[in-house]
């Protein structure tokens, strides 16, 4: 179950990833990691207006870890962070034309970074 | 794109010379040779040579060779074949933390049906201690099974040394000597072992065929019951196509072992000492001198496995990482485990197995490209913070612009 | 000389076109589909494609379909498999006397490990009664294994009454189908069955190499343990080759059933009533109607059936007596004897078994040949005093010069 | 197991058996069978001045069966009861230049049948 069963969209997001690095000074950081299938993402944010200005992942997994963080970063980029919270796990999967089936439970977690990482956000900046 | 084959661990191509070969006994001389007819006729005495070239490998007789599907069905057969057939002498078996899954799913299976295991553990190097197997023999034990060489890190095992012990105290040694066979010289006899399982396609021989050594005078019974097909001890049609390949394969592996275990040695210890002088924090799983000629294993710090797999295809390189047999499931190799690696360090490992087609030329490209590859995971790495800020200077503008 | 192979139940040649395309799998995508790179990738989508050709042919859905290496494994598979899963549920079995020794013994190590197994009888035709399956039901009863067609006499047995049965009750239905699929239409939906045998050596596939099928929802265990292959049921690196071999030999048999079917029907009758015209006290053993295609089985009275094989076998054509599969033993044919033929009977049986490549002409030979060989051995055998006397008044000058 | 691990000197004895038939008023007949296998050897002597003068043979059974037959009238066939009695199984089997294994301890009765047949002849003709 590995490289293979990844379509073009998630093998391009893997080679050629969005927004890979991390934002110093970051407004919120969200980490999200699972042992046991050996991924870890961290998702760095800088948010201006209530609106997601910027945002950066670093990533140590498979091929579809890599791939969503990658993807979670687009769609989340220039969003609120209320819209950015609707974005989920299932929709980062399906923006990317779908994971394997072995990957979808366990691989899949870029937004849970990313709703980490506003959490983050919203406690340093409780209103 | 050119693809260079790292895997051969996992399987190798069938040899032509064997395939074709196999092609006449598909098609032409197709007789059962159980039938007392010209069909069958035709095909009896191949069967008999083909079981003497294997046994020739492994300096057995060929009324020792018991044909089987593969690797996995000698596991099952020498393990539930023993227990079985030996319940009233004892219960008790002794293996390793680091055998391949057909030996230890077996073993778990055979101790919900009244037997008990000892699993082993192994040392940094994955090798086994033959005091511990010493210690771990009770009254009880009938069978000690130790894998000839590892399948992931490449580790020979002291089997000369745990197979004398199992026969001063009478007890049956069985070697999974799936990953040796045709790389390391084999002599039963000499070696003392009981049993012995090996796999075809592991030494371009077919798939879906293997065998089972059983010394004369073991006690065992037959695991997958019906004909009486291999001297009443394993049913079913024989596969003779197969079986032919398999026995050209043994010859040809014969007549080439010292030559290409030499050349697989030199190959390895290139790969090996390139890795080490060109990526930083790589660590060799395995021993350095017990090791399979072919076996090259690391773990590179902060960079998972999957996606090394992942660029290093893209690039034309086809290798794995932990054994590809556990591949479908998610858990880090058990074998990694053992030998003490963390869990993230053993999501981390590269398994590069060479064979006959590889060259010099190819262990120069995978250097090139395998140095390039860790270094760019690693800067996407949230466990190497360090490295990264020192990577990150040099790409510094990137940040800045986007950040700008 | 002249060949006529009438032994299509022991075995079959591979299609040409099967063995051709299994030889691209073997050398050139030789790669093991569970790898995560070009070479695994190379060959996943095939095994795919396969299992479905394979389903397609029994009306299974392909996650249904698991590979095994032959008809004996599938017996196994299903019997162990179903036992050991279901034992906190009961421990009776229900089987019948004519299945092949695959299942025979099989249930026999079964009732050394804690099962208790009913063995049915059969009538004079071989045919299991549905009414003494439902007789013996108990409430531990947790399978049913009736064979789908027999190898010896070509009965086919009352499957969907007994499938139908078992459903009702609630208990597992298996079926060795070995010799039925291919030779008669097969829905497994239809049918209710739960799980069936089949081997690819049967109908010109591949030999080592078989599957089972299990209806989705069917506890079972794995028999043969290791690695996580045939989604955890069946460990050991998949044969590639004969998986796609197995797949195009389903696709031509399914495409062919029809009028193969009719075509060896006419064949065989035209068979049967050849020798029941030419040859006095022939028995055609078997049912008349609910008969495979292929199968022709006879005892000719005061003949004894190797020395009818090997002059049959003189003349250029292959048969066989009982079983192939258990030859290597000299007991008579279990299965004759459980229709209540005598020893002497039994051991006079010849089994002619059609297919593809045979053609009228074949049977046109075959009567020829036959009806002469039947006539000299009862002119030599010592049964057959009376009907010596007869052919003795021919002979008599022979005698009475040797006399004289 | 069957015709195919026959030697050519088998195959011939089988295929053309030497000595074939009945003798009509026999000296002596003598019969061994055994049901397991399915084979039944049948012996005639025409017994003349303690000399086989003739000697045929009925066999129901499989290839070494028939073989073995034809040969023991081969052998015997001239010689005294004595040098007759001499003739075992073993050998037999040998002057046939050997019979499959399996075939050995099962088939291979031709010589007893004999013997039954000159102890038959004997029990007739006590001197
Ligand atoms: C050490 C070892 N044992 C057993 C096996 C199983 O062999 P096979 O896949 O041929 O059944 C393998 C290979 O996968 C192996 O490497
Ligand atoms: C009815 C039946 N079941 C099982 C088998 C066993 O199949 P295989 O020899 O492919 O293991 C056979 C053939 O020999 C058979 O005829």
């Amino acid at each position: 179950m590995g490289a293979s069963d990844y379509n073009e969209k998630v093998l391009d997001h893997f080679a050629n990833p969005r927004n890979v690095g991390e934002i110093l000074n970051a407004d919120g950081i969200g980490e999200v990691g699972n042992p046991v299938c050996g991924d870890i993402m961290k998702i760095y944010l800088k948010v201006e207006n209530n609106i997601i200005e910027d945002v950066k992942f670093k990533t140590f997994g498979c091929g579809a870890a890599i791939a969503t963080s990658s993807m979670v970063t687009e769609l989340v980029k220039g969003k609120t962070l209320e819209a950015a919270l609707d974005v989920t796990n299932a929709a980062v999967a399906e923006a990317l034309g779908g994971l394997p089936a072995v990957k979808m439970h366990c691989s899949n977690l870029a937004a849970d970074a990313m709703h980490e990482a506003i959490k983050d956000y919203m406690e340093h900046h409780k209103k | 794109m050119r693809h260079i084959y790292f895997d051969h661990a996992s399987t190798t191509a069938t040899d032509p010379v064997v395939a074709n070969a196999m092609l006449d006994y598909m098609t032409t001389k197709f007789g059962n040779p159980s039938s007392p007819h010209y069909f069958g006729r035709q095909v009896r005495k191949e069967v008999v040579d083909a079981r003497q070239q294997l046994a020739d490998l492994i300096g057995a007789t060929a009324d020792e060779i018991f044909y089987t599907s593969g690797g996995s069905e000698s596991d099952n057969f020498a393990l539930k074949g023993i227990a079985f057939a030996n319940q009233k002498k004892g219960n008790h078996i002794i293996t390793t933390q680091i055998e391949h899954h057909a030996v230890l799913h077996t073993c778990q299976w055979l101790e919900k049906h009244g037997f008990t295991v000892t699993y082993l553990p192994v040392d940094e190097f994955g090798l086994v201690s033959v005091e511990a197997v010493k210690q771990a023999i009770t009254d009880k034990t009938i069978l000690i099974s130790v894998m000839f060489a590892n399948n992931e890190v490449g580790t020979i095992e002291p089997i000369v040394e745990i197979a004398a012990l199992a026969k001063e105290k009478g007890i049956y040694f069985h070697t999974d000597a799936v990953q040796a066979v045709s790389h390391v010289p084999i002599d039963v006899k000499a070696m003392n072992i009981d049993l012995l399982s090996l796999s075809g396609h592991k030494f371009y021989g077919p798939k879906g065929i293997g065998a089972l050594y059983i010394r004369r005078g073991v006690k065992i019974e037959t695991v997958q019951h019906g004909g009486a097909q291999e001297r009443k001890l394993r049913a079913g049609t024989e596969n003779v196509p197969a079986i032919v390949g398999l026995g050209i394969a043994a010859q040809k592996a014969l007549s080439e072992l010292k030559t290409e275990k030499n050349r697989l040695e030199s190959l390895r210890d290139k790969l090996i000492q390139g890795i080490e002088a060109k990526i930083p924090d790589a660590k060799l799983n395995g021993h350095r001198l017990q090791r399979l000629p072919g076996n090259v294993n690391f773990s590179f710090r902060f960079v998972e496995g999957e996606s090394l797999l992942l660029t290093l295809d893209m690039k034309g390189i086809a290798a794995s990482s932990g054994s590809a047999c556990t591949s479908g499931s998610l858990d880090p190799s058990h074998v990694l485990l053992a030998m003490g690696l963390t869990h993230e360090v053993a999501h981390g490992s590269l398994r590069l197995t060479l064979g006959r087609e590889n060259t010099e030329a190819d262990i120069d490209y995978m250097l090139e490209v395998l140095s390039e590859i860790v270094a760019r995971l690693r800067s996407m790495s949230p466990l190497n913070e360090e490295h990264t800020t020192g990577i990150m200077a040099s790409e510094g503008k990137t940040y800045q612009k986007a950040n700008g």
